[in-house]
């Protein structure tokens, strides 16, 4: 179960470990059920803690993505690690303005 | 390209291969096995994540889609090549691709609703010098990754 | 004990095999590879590094006994059986051992000169829970390595 | 070439990394050409920076004590790292008194 704060109508969830196709089944339920019982209005994923990343994990972003617009929501996507940072730039996902101040990947530490 | 392939006598100096189930418990582990036999090449923690990378898409590939419900054997042989060259091959013998063109098209995707990303051959581009796919419907899919990595100062 | 293993149905829950050159500079790559992917079942520190460890001497024997100062194939089979049980078989087809006994003797090696300390096979008994040997002279030799791994609270 | 510290007639030597059958040479090769060069009565091996020993640092320890005893010197082993202490106890090495107040394998870093 990853860590998260609901802060305001903001629900921050901090990532850890490697996201791939096997974690990124986990890492989807349990945020979902975090969404269904919050209901935030702005997810944020926190990739602070994120050793490891493949394209599952552009997926998995996408499918949050596509599940806060149907609530009416958005996701922000903040604390990406320097070795993450050439799949996030690859995968489109800017054009989504999903990232935290435009260009800007990392946000410091609270 | 081919006057260039015949003159550079290519050695291999050392090689290992791995086998394993399809089972996307295996995925990390595939990638570990690949870069610890990188590791004696000395490549820099951003190459070896390159690599890690790489891997894991071609491997998930073979899990999610070469073998979907099903378990299958998956093998990875790697080559070290003369002048610090990397060679992957990653292999199935699962259901094949019957358009590899459009299957390497980024955003192209048959699992949407695995939220596969369709990002997959798009990520080994960016991170390897050659991809090279081969396919057979029915009888498997077989990937070749090609990364060169950069020699260290010092080193043979 | 018979009986107890005809009862016990042994499942094999996940497998792989990985094959390699007997280059002194696999033998990091081995137990690395042999150690990701045990790490699936969520070992303590301490398990994992006594695998290393029994691993990389049963290579290390392969590299410097079987082949001596040639290259020759190794090859290592690791099944996860139920009950956390990891059964590993490292298999060379080198010289082979004439006396198995006598060479599990502690202290005893054949290779002093190159500083082998002959605890090769005691390091692989006293880390694991059990240790099998099955050579023949001329075509080689097969270490079985079991341990068992304790179960973390609330996993399945 | 691991780091070493000549002082006094003494010879310390830090070890570091994986010792294996493959390390284990170049690490016998540099200790030796240290051995030569400086003629030290006592040979101090450090293993504070291993993170990996098999039976080849037994092989290690052992032939660089016999090379000591050929010059009438001796050899100390210390900081052991929890992780090495199974191996070493295994070796038989306690006999010889190689480390550092007998049952104790660690000293604090200076
Ligand atoms: N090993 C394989 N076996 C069968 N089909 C494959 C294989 N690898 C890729 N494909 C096909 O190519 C498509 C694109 O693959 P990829 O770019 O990796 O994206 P994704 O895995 O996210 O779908 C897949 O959706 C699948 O249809
Ligand atoms: N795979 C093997 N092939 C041939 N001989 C072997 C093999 N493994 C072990 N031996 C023999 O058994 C002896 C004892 O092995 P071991 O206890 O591992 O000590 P060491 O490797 O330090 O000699 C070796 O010296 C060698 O003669």
């Amino acid at each position: 179960m990853p860590k998260s704060v609901m802060c305001g109508n903001e629900l921050t969830v901090y990532l850890s470990g490697d996201i791939d196709h096997h974690s990124a089944r986990k890492i989807r339920e349990a945020t979902d059920a975090l969404i269904q019982q919050n209901q935030p209005s702005v997810l944020k994923l926190n990739f602070g803690g994120v050793n490891f990343m493949d394209s599952s994990g552009i997926g998995l972003i996408m499918g949050r993505y596509r599940m806060m617009l149907l609530y009416g929501g958005s996701v922000k996507v903040v604390n990406v690690p320097e070795n993450l940072r050439r799949i996030m730039e690859l995968s489109g996902l800017s054009g989504l303005n999903v990232f935290e101040r435009s260009g800007e990947f990392c946000e410091s530490v609270k | 390209m081919f006057l260039k392939e015949v003159v550079n006598f290519v050695k291999v100096l050392n090689e290992m291969t791995v086998t394993f189930e399809s089972r996307s418990s295996n995925e990390a582990f595939a990638r570990s096995a690949v870069a610890a036999f990188v590791a004696q090449l000395d490549p820099t923690i951003g190459e070896l994540n390159d690599i890690r990378t790489a891997v894991s898409e071609a491997v998930t590939n073979c899990v999610v889609h070469a073998y979907k419900e099903s378990i299958g054997k998956i093998s990875i042989n790697v080559r070290i090549l003369s002048d610090n060259i990397v060679c992957i091959r990653i292999r199935d013998k699962g259901c094949g691709i019957e358009d590899i063109d459009k299957a390497m098209e980024p955003l192209f995707t048959t699992a949407p609703e695995a939220e596969r990303a369709g990002l997959g051959f798009a990520v080994m581009q960016s991170f390897c010098d050659i991809v090279k796919v081969r396919s057979n419907v029915g009888s498997g899919t077989t990937v070749t990754l090609n990364k060169r990595i950069s020699p260290r100062v010092g080193n043979g």
